[in-house]
């Protein structure tokens, strides 16, 4: 019951927050924070207990749900869904104290509505990692959708309602192809077991012939390259962050979009192998593109927001090719790197929110020597960026190194196109640092870009402490991701690759 | 003990970075406190390690394990060994020198305490580069003083040049570090290892393929560190930065890191003749490029950087020969890193004497001015050129010697260069010191505080012993052995006559300098109808605008493109769709026509649809 | 065959047509301040009594002769009024399902407090519109409680026609269920002349629908010699390929799709759903479709199960047709009324794939899926008829931005029941559309499922867009007001919105139900 | 006689009476077309009776009489209300619901 008891901490707190009348805005403020630490906390806790030695689902639970569709609601998680549930609820009580004063802003939506739905929100993102049944996974995949859609239709910028459908639509559409692929899977499991089922372990037991596994794959990876968001399935995202408050976008992009990536590990590969293999190479590809496209598109932007949100696009490029490459190091570094990303860019969300709410703009071209008048805002801006472009000494290095040594040792020709994706990471980083940092500031910046207050600052300083500490003690997460992910290289049948020359004794290669 | 050497300064930049404003009073001695610990432990260590018998002189030690994926396992290791120590010391000493001479320097500045802290930092990630015991730790060092650079490059941040020209710094070595992403991955995927001593032990199993690219991806790497040819476009805007940044990152150490790496993996030279030769190759590109554009700069920092560039060139090159030029290569860095510290010390205590002004059109006769800064620097002029007994002199020598060794042309490119040293040197020295005044109204040259000129002083002894101590009191090459293997000169040109050669060759280059810079009236302005060669050289040999022309405006007009594709393209096709599907609705609402005649003829139609299906079936 | 009738086994079917032979007495003979009361008392004690009747019913004969058949409770299997009525299990449940739909509807019809000038129903139907004497009856608040009779009638009719099991008492039920909808479509208090209009069309079409189902029948008894479906069944293996009887299926096909309201006999829907009281809507939008696809289930499962690869490919193309058209022209729709009606002809499309699936599995999903769907549309439309401006109900989709602000009870509720139809999970009709796209790829009809999901991938579009004006427009001027109702309409949103809910949440029990109901009987 | 005739016949009937239903305008000939196809149905009863030999047939005629004549009173009730309002009997001009 534990995972259980995880979820309905913010359940309840976010009734409490229901039944507290509409005026009392600070106590719903608080309420909504307090909960959301002690969520954090007891994540934190259940993490922390997880056995190292064992790769598969930990702190499993199961109750029948809805027998005739063999549904049940089971949860469990391995080390991959224990960090990530870990990481978003430490994301989300830094989100609340960050969005502090976002919800007065909007002349729609209220402070209590505005933090019932984050609550609710952490609630489907604990479900969505943690549910070990596949409907129950696809009902959280879902049902996120609408607090999200409020929280970008209600307190978004002016653009809004259409970011907010576009981003409804997508997930939509991709979340019915899902179904039919899930139907398929209930059938199959039907055909082969004689009752359907939709447990996680059972599914990974049936023996799909090629074929249907690589029909039921597009519908699960559709779903996935949509949310996740893979190039060309990408284009709501921009739109979806540029117009959301600056602590949505970054739940949007820190974890709810992890769900995508998240699914090809848990599910995709286990349950398809054949299928992952089939498709492997063209996902490889698609993630190469994305890798690029992200990155130049972020070049190219205008917008603060959005340059991020493409950023990301290129990040989750390789997060993906390290999952398709099937190698112990691919694997664990795309798994790490979905914690890292999670923090680095829900940071670099909440500093550019800081930017942006105090310029009354999103425009790169309205900013500039902001280092001149908040050094500080400057600095911290600069660390989230250098996270981001993956530098040395931060988590996200450690993550995309990995990645593409696993590719490597795969995939000479992706790694090498991949590597040169951290050029261009350097390159619009620091080329959106020296156009709203450096330089002599102008009169509106003068005027309005105050330096980063108390409360801002809290609520960034814990993930970048949390990424560095992560770049320095890795194997903190890496000793957790790692037996979830020999798991996973069990379901789709592969060992790493022996190096060619001797030295493959050391270490445990397989 | 050696963590220690890292701790330090690193607790150094921490303390002030976190400390902020409250730090201000004290900063600058806490970092400088910082630097110089870190340097008595160096030299602690070293003593320690002459204690030792040359083979266990080695240390290592284990800290933690960093990552453990699979079987790709990298220790948090550090080893200090001779050729380490060596790099302990200088970029210790020097850096501690540098520490001291910003003091000064910076007095003025208001954010000296970040600067401090950013010297620290760097020192920090330069020592753990020179310390790691595995090229993936090596990796976070080579990053970190590539951040360090650029936070120091463009640590005038409201100077818009000194911006672009640290993100140019940063991004460029990433392209750099590329190579050594791709060398420690090669590395991982030929010996499943990335530890210096395991890829030194399974090397010679490797296959020649792999061990060429290996060695061409490390030549990658350092070429982006170390400004070499062709990706040294970054070094000469990197002078935008203060002064003493020059001097410690961008002269004596950073830009050294590369010969560093080449020598650290001879493993994979040794084995890989291509990989060799394309070493040398570009070394010898570099230092006669580099020199050729520090003949035309009137900027006297960014002479010095062209100097740089060609200079280590000479190590590169060196590098490149194999085990016989391994410990020249180390020896002429070494040397290099104190007289061109000096150098650029005394470059900073000119400005600091005339406002700032970098043009030396604008100098000329401030040996009266400031004398102890001519002095020093005219030493550093006489180390770099190649007098003996100047430091330059020995290390310099070395290389030429056994480039000649190596090849013929290789020979000649070095002698050249030593040639055009002297010449650019010369002419720096004459429009400098010498001459007539040509300082701008207002200015009053004057000599720098003590605290400035101390540690020029103190580099001065450098560039007049510092070679010949290394040679006869340290004996490094055979210093050097346990790591870099036994160098055989097996030489046909003798230096008896080489020596000779050498020096005429670099008074010819002086004198030549000296009869046009220091006889002849310097023109205020820099004449504008000039040879080809000169305008060529001005423009840093037009490496940026073959940049500009090849990656930057072609990406940028691809980046356009993809923005309009992704809006017009991507988003443009769903919203077509979309629009199609509300097209549909628009036209099929119509056959909605409110007439019941005309629901019921659809109903008919539809009965009709019906029968035909069924019928259909039944054939 | 014995000529008997099982007055117990019929009791519902006779309690309602009673009821509403004693309704019409009372319109004939109690006072007018009594009518309303005694009437409400009639309807809403007649359903009781009836869903009491049929629940006791059920489980007794359930736990009676419940023969456990291949791990199915093949439910109840009763042949009454010499084989003409058909009590099992899925007959049941569509009765009980159409008694709660009939109950909530009664609400909405009972409603008085909504419109100020009293019900939803004209003062007088007879009185010509705009005219002086409507002015006068309308001033003096008389209200027709003559739509009672009419309601009970129709629920009789709806009561019997899942149930018929020959084509003549098909037939005659249809009839009795559509007459009383005819004349009700045509009565609402306001916008006369669109109800009117709406009544004339659906009267036409329908009386065209039926002709086409009688003469399909008829051809079918020349062929057969019976209209009893069992002897049809029987009848037909033996000549399978008779034009004459292809024709027969057609025509019959013909006059039942037009009931759900299938492309392309599904025309009349948007005009009669716009233009009929609202009311009337909700419990005819409901009620209908859910007789409407019990007998066609039965016809074509009983009847003309032995022949279901000649008439298969025919639901196929009818059902590609009605989801896509359904969902596409409901993009562009600008008054919620005709949205909803175009949405319920997707629905109708989606129900279609489970009957095409012909098996155990389609016929229970379906069962499921109306039960899901009646209550969301009664709720919708009950809420619809409660967003008003000054000249009456606003159905026009601007009027609506901004409810959420004004209301914002009523238009999450509102929403809740647009997600429903949109099917996200959590809501019933997410397990509705489960079953059913399960029964489909299972029944092997999977690229129906597949047209299926691309046209709710439309649908998710209007449902959206909807809640896009409720909750992320600013409201305007024009934005309609929401009235507070009776309690019969609280209590209808309040039921209907928690059936919602639990069949999303808690489906286990209804699905057992339908399940245990088993198969019809032959 | 062959029985199919009548069926035939029958067939002729109905389709004549839905060509009615979509040709002419008045609302009363349409509301006879559609009564004449319910004829058509009965007289396919009819003969299908005599030919089966079950008196079904004949029976159900009866049936559909009486289900007419309801039809008729709530089609003629709709009819006459819809030509009160509008002074038309024309089915054409009640066409405000559309699209």
């Amino acid at each position: 019951m534990q995972l259980t008891t995880l979820m309905a901490i913010p359940l309840i707190g976010a009734v409490a927050i229901l039944v507290l009348p509409k005026a009392k805005e600070t106590l719903i403020k608080q309420v909504a924070l307090v909960v959301s630490i002690i969520t954090a906390a007891d994540a934190v806790r259940l993490l922390v207990g997880l056995d190292t030695n064992n790769g598969g689902i930990q702190l499993a639970e199961k109750h029948s749900w809805i027998p005739s569709f063999g549904i049940s609601w089971s949860l469990g998680m391995d080390g991959i869904a224990g960090l990530l549930i870990a990481m978003a609820t430490i994301l989300v009580p830094l989100i609340i104290i960050a969005g502090w004063f976002d919800a007065e802003k909007s002349e729609r939506g209220s402070v209590k509505e505005f933090f019932t739905l984050i609550l609710l929100l952490e609630v489907c993102m604990i479900g969505v990692f943690a549910a070990t049944d596949l409907f129950l996974f696809y009902v959280f995949f879902e049902v996120m959708l609408v607090p999200v859609y409020f929280l970008i239709g209600r307190f978004g910028g002016a653009q809004r309602s259409y970011a907010a459908m576009k981003f409804l639509l997508y997930s939509l559409v991709g979340g019915l192809f899902m179904l039919a692929s899930l139907i398929g899977v209930f059938i199959a499991s039907i055909h082969e077991l004689g009752h359907g089922t939709f447990d996680f372990t059972a599914l990974t037991g049936l023996h799909m012939d090629a074929g249907t596994q690589k029909v039921l794959f597009l519908g699960f990876f559709f779903a996935f390259a949509v949310k996740a968001p893979m190039v060309p399935f990408h284009t709501w995202l921009p739109d979806a962050a540029a117009e959301a408050t600056p602590g949505t976008s970054a739940l949007l992009v820190g974890v709810l979009d992890k769900v995508g990536t998240f699914g090809m590990i848990r599910y995709l590969l286990p349950i398809f192998p054949d299928a992952s293999h089939y498709y492997a190479p063209f996902i490889i590809v698609l993630a190469c593109i994305s890798i690029f496209y992200g990155a130049l598109l972020a070049i190219g932007q205008t917008d603060m927001m959005r340059l991020v949100a493409f950023s990301s696009v290129s990040h989750f490029g390789f997060i993906v090719l390290g999952i398709f490459v099937f190698t112990s190091q691919g694997l664990s570094g795309s798994s790490f790197y979905m914690v890292n990303h999670g923090f680095s860019t829900g940071a670099l969300f909440l500093v550019v929110g800081y930017l942006a709410s105090r310029r009354g703009s999103k425009k790169i071209s309205d900013f500039g020597g902001v280092n001149k008048v908040a050094p500080v805002m400057a600095g911290v801006f600069l660390i989230s960026g250098l996270s981001s472009l993956a530098l040395p000494g931060m988590s996200s290095f450690v993550s995309e190194f990995l990645v593409l040594i696993g590719t490597f040792s795969q995939n000479r020709w992706a790694a090498n196109i991949a590597t040169v994706g951290i050029v261009l990471a350097a390159f619009y980083i620091l080329w959106l640092y020296q156009r709203t940092m450096t330089g002599e500031p102008s009169e509106e910046v003068k005027s309005t870009v105050t330096e980063i207050n108390k409360r801002e600052l809290v609520a960034v300083v814990p993930a970048l402490a949390l990424i560095v500490a992560l770049g320095v003690f890795p194997q903190a997460a890496l000793k957790i991701i790692n037996p979830a992910v020999k798991q996973v290289q069990k379901y789709v049948s592969v060992v790493d690759p022996a190096p060619a020359v001797g030295a493959a004794t050391q270490g445990n290669g397989s | 003990m050696t963590a220690a050497l890292i701790g330090l300064p690193l607790f150094g930049a921490t303390v002030l970075l976190l400390g902020g404003r409250r730090t201000n009073a004290w900063g600058h001695l806490f970092a400088v406190a910082m630097s110089a610990s870190a340097f008595f432990v160096g030299v602690a260590t070293f003593v320690s390690m002459l204690g030792r018998s040359s083979e266990d002189r080695a240390v290592h030690q284990h800290l933690f394990d960093w990552i453990a994926v699979g079987s790709f396992h990298v220790p948090f290791d550090l080893q200090v060994d001779q050729l380490s120590i060596a790099f302990v010391l200088l970029i210790t000493g020097v850096g501690t020198l540098i520490h001291i001479y910003s003091i000064g320097y910076m007095s003025h500045d208001e954010n000296r305490r970040k600067f401090f802290a950013y010297l620290n930092l760097f020192v920090a990630a330069m020592l753990l580069l020179v310390l790691a015991n595995n090229y993936f730790l090596l990796y976070v060092g080579w990053e970190g003083v590539g951040l360090a650079s650029y936070l120091l490059i463009s640590f005038w941040q409201h100077k818009p040049s000194a911006a672009v020209a640290g993100k140019k710094a940063f991004v460029v070595n990433r392209v750099g570090d590329v190579g050594l992403s791709l060398a420690v991955m090669l590395m991982f995927v030929t010996f499943g290892t990335v530890t210096f001593d395991g890829v030194a032990k399974e090397a010679s199993k490797g296959d020649s393929t792999s061990l060429k690219l290996i060695g061409f991806a490390l030549l990658l790497a350092a070429c982006g560190k170390s400004a070499q040819f062709p990706l040294q476009s970054w070094l000469l805007d990197a002078m935008e930065g203060p002064t003493p940044v020059s001097a410690l990152i961008h002269a004596a150490t950073m830009v050294t890191a590369g010969v560093y790496l080449i020598v650290r993996a001879h493993a994979i030279f040794d084995l890989s003749e291509t990989a060799r030769t394309a070493v040398v190759v570009i070394g010898a590109i570099t230092l006669l490029l580099g020199a050729f554009i520090g003949t035309a700069k009137d900027d006297i920092k960014k002479g010095l950087a062209g100097s740089t560039m060609s200079q280590i060139g000479y190590m590169i090159l060196a590098a490149g020969l194999g085990p016989v030029g391994y410990v020249f290569a180390i020896f002429h860095l070494l040397t290099h890193g104190m007289f061109k510290a000096g150098l650029f010390l005394g470059a900073g205590s000119v400005m600091h004497g005339v406002n700032d002004d970098v043009n030396m059109r604008h100098y000329g006769a401030l040996r009266t001015a400031m004398k102890i800064t001519y002095v020093t620097f005219g030493l550093g002029f006489l180390a770099i050129i190649g007098i003996p007994p100047f430091a330059g002199f020995w290390s310099k020598d070395e290389i030429i010697h056994a480039a000649f060794g190596q090849n013929i042309f290789i020979g000649l490119a070095t002698l050249i260069g030593a040639g055009v040293t002297a010449f650019y040197m010369t002419r720096m020295m004459a429009m400098t010191f010498f001459g007539e005044a040509r300082w701008e109204k207002g200015v009053h040259p004057h000599e720098s505080p003590l605290v400035m000129t101390a540690p020029m002083m103190i580099l001065a002894v450098g560039s007049v012993f510092g070679g010949m101590a290394l040679k006869f009191l340290g004996n490094i090459d055979s210093w050097l052995e346990p790591v870099v293997g036994h160098a055989n000169p097996a030489n046909d040109v003798s230096n008896t006559i080489l020596i000779p050669v050498t020096l005429a060759v670099v008074l010819a280059g002086a004198g030549y300098a000296w009869v046009t810079y220091g006889q002849r009236p310097v023109p205020v302005v820099a004449p504008a109808e000039v040879s080809l060669l000169t305008r060529a050289a001005r423009n840093d040999a037009y490496g940026d605008a073959i940049n500009e022309a090849v990656f930057m405006r072609p990406g940028l007009h691809l980046t356009r493109a993809l923005v309009w594709f992704d809006s017009k393209g991507i988003d443009g096709f769903i919203a077509g769709l979309a629009g199609f599907i509300a097209a549909l609705s628009a036209r099929g609402r119509k056959i909605q026509n409110g007439y019941t005649r005309s629901y019921a003829l659809t109903m008919l139609g539809g009965a009709a649809l019906i029968a035909f299906v069924l019928f259909l079936v039944r054939l | 065959m014995k000529t008997s009738i099982e007055y117990a086994a019929l009791a519902p079917i006779e309690i309602l047509l009673t009821a509403g032979v004693l309704s019409i007495l009372i319109e004939a003979f109690v006072p007018r301040i009594h009518r309303r009361t005694l009437q409400l008392f009639l309807v809403f004690g007649s359903i009781v009594v009836a869903f009491g009747y049929l629940v006791a019913s059920a489980t007794q004969i359930l736990n009676g002769n419940a023969s456990v058949t291949g791990g199915q409770t093949q439910g109840i299997r009763e042949l009454a009024a010499s084989g003409s009525v058909a009590i099992d299990g899925p007959g049941l449940f569509t009765q009980g399902t159409l008694l709660i739909v009939a109950f909530i509807g009664a609400m909405l019809f009972a409603e008085r407090s909504v419109d100020p000038q009293g019900d939803a129903f004209a003062a007088r139907a007879s009185t010509l519109p705009g005219s002086e004497d409507e002015r006068q009856f309308t001033a003096q608040g008389w209200t027709q409680t003559e739509v009672w009779p009419l309601f009970l009638f129709a629920v009789g009719g709806m009561l019997l026609f899942p149930v018929s099991n020959d084509l003549l008492t098909m037939f005659v039920a249809l009839e009795v269920l559509s007459l009383p909808l005819y004349l009700l479509a045509g009565m609402a208090r306001r916008r006369r002349l669109l109800s009117q209009e709406a009544s004339l069309k659906y009267f036409v079409l329908g009386a065209f629908s039926s002709a086409f189902f009688l003469f399909g029948s008829a051809l079918i008894y020349s062929i057969a010699g019976s209209v009893e479906f069992g002897t049809i069944a029987t009848a037909l293996t033996n000549t399978l390929q008779d034009p004459i009887l292809l024709a027969g299926i057609g025509l019959i096909a013909v006059g039942l799709l037009f009931k759900v309201g299938a492309v392309p006999f599904h025309q009349w829907t948007p005009d009669v759903y716009q233009g009929s009281p609202t009311p009337l809507v909700a419990f005819m939008g409901a009620g209908t479709k859910i007789a409407a696809f019990g007998a066609l289930f039965r016809t074509f499962y009983v009847a003309f199960g032995g022949m279901r690869w000649e008439w298969r490919p025919m639901m196929w193309v009818v059902a590609i047709l009605t989801m896509l058209i359904g969902s596409i022209l409901a993009v562009t729709q600008s008054d919620i009324k005709r949205m909803l009606a175009y949405s319920s002809v997707a629905h109708t499309g989606f129900i279609l794939i489970a009957l095409t699936a012909t098996s155990p599995a389609g016929l229970s999903s379906s069962l499921f899926y109306l039960l899901a769907y009646g209550f969301t549309t009664l709720g919708l439309f009950a809420v619809v008829s409660i967003v008003r401006d000054s000249s009456g109900e606003a159905t026009h989709l601007s009027q609506w931005a901004g409810l959420g602000k004004k209301s914002p009870l009523v238009a999450s509720t509102f929403a809740l029941f647009l997600f429903a139809l949109a099917g996200i999970p959590l809501t019933s009709g997410f397990t509705a559309k489960f079953a059913v796209f399960a029964a489909g790829v299972a029944g092997g009809v999977t690229p129906l499922v597949i047209v299926a999901v691309i046209s709710s991938a439309i649908a998710a579009f209007f449902y959206a867009r909807v809640v896009v004006l409720m909750f992320f427009t600013p409201e305007n001027e024009n934005t309609a007001d929401v009235v507070v109702p009776s309690y019969f309409t609280k209590v209808a949103i309040a039921v209907s919105a928690t059936a919602t809910l639990v069949l999303g949440i808690a489906p286990q029990p209804v699905l057992d139900a339908v399940v245990n109901a088993g198969l019809f009987v032959r | 006689m062959n029985p199919n005739n009548y069926l035939i016949l029958a067939a002729i009937l109905f389709t004549i009476g839905a060509f009615g239903v979509v040709i002419r305008r008045n609302a009363i000939i349409v509301f006879m077309s559609v009564e004449m196809m319910l004829n058509a149905a009965n007289l396919a009863f009819a003969s299908a009776a005599h030919t089966t030999g079950s008196l079904d047939g004949q029976v159900i005629a009866f049936f559909v009489m009486v289900v007419a004549a309801a039809e008729v009173v709530v089609g003629l009730a709709i009819i006459v209300t819809i030509f009160r309002t509008r002074r038309s009997a024309s089915i054409d001009e009640a066409n405000l619901l559309k699209y």
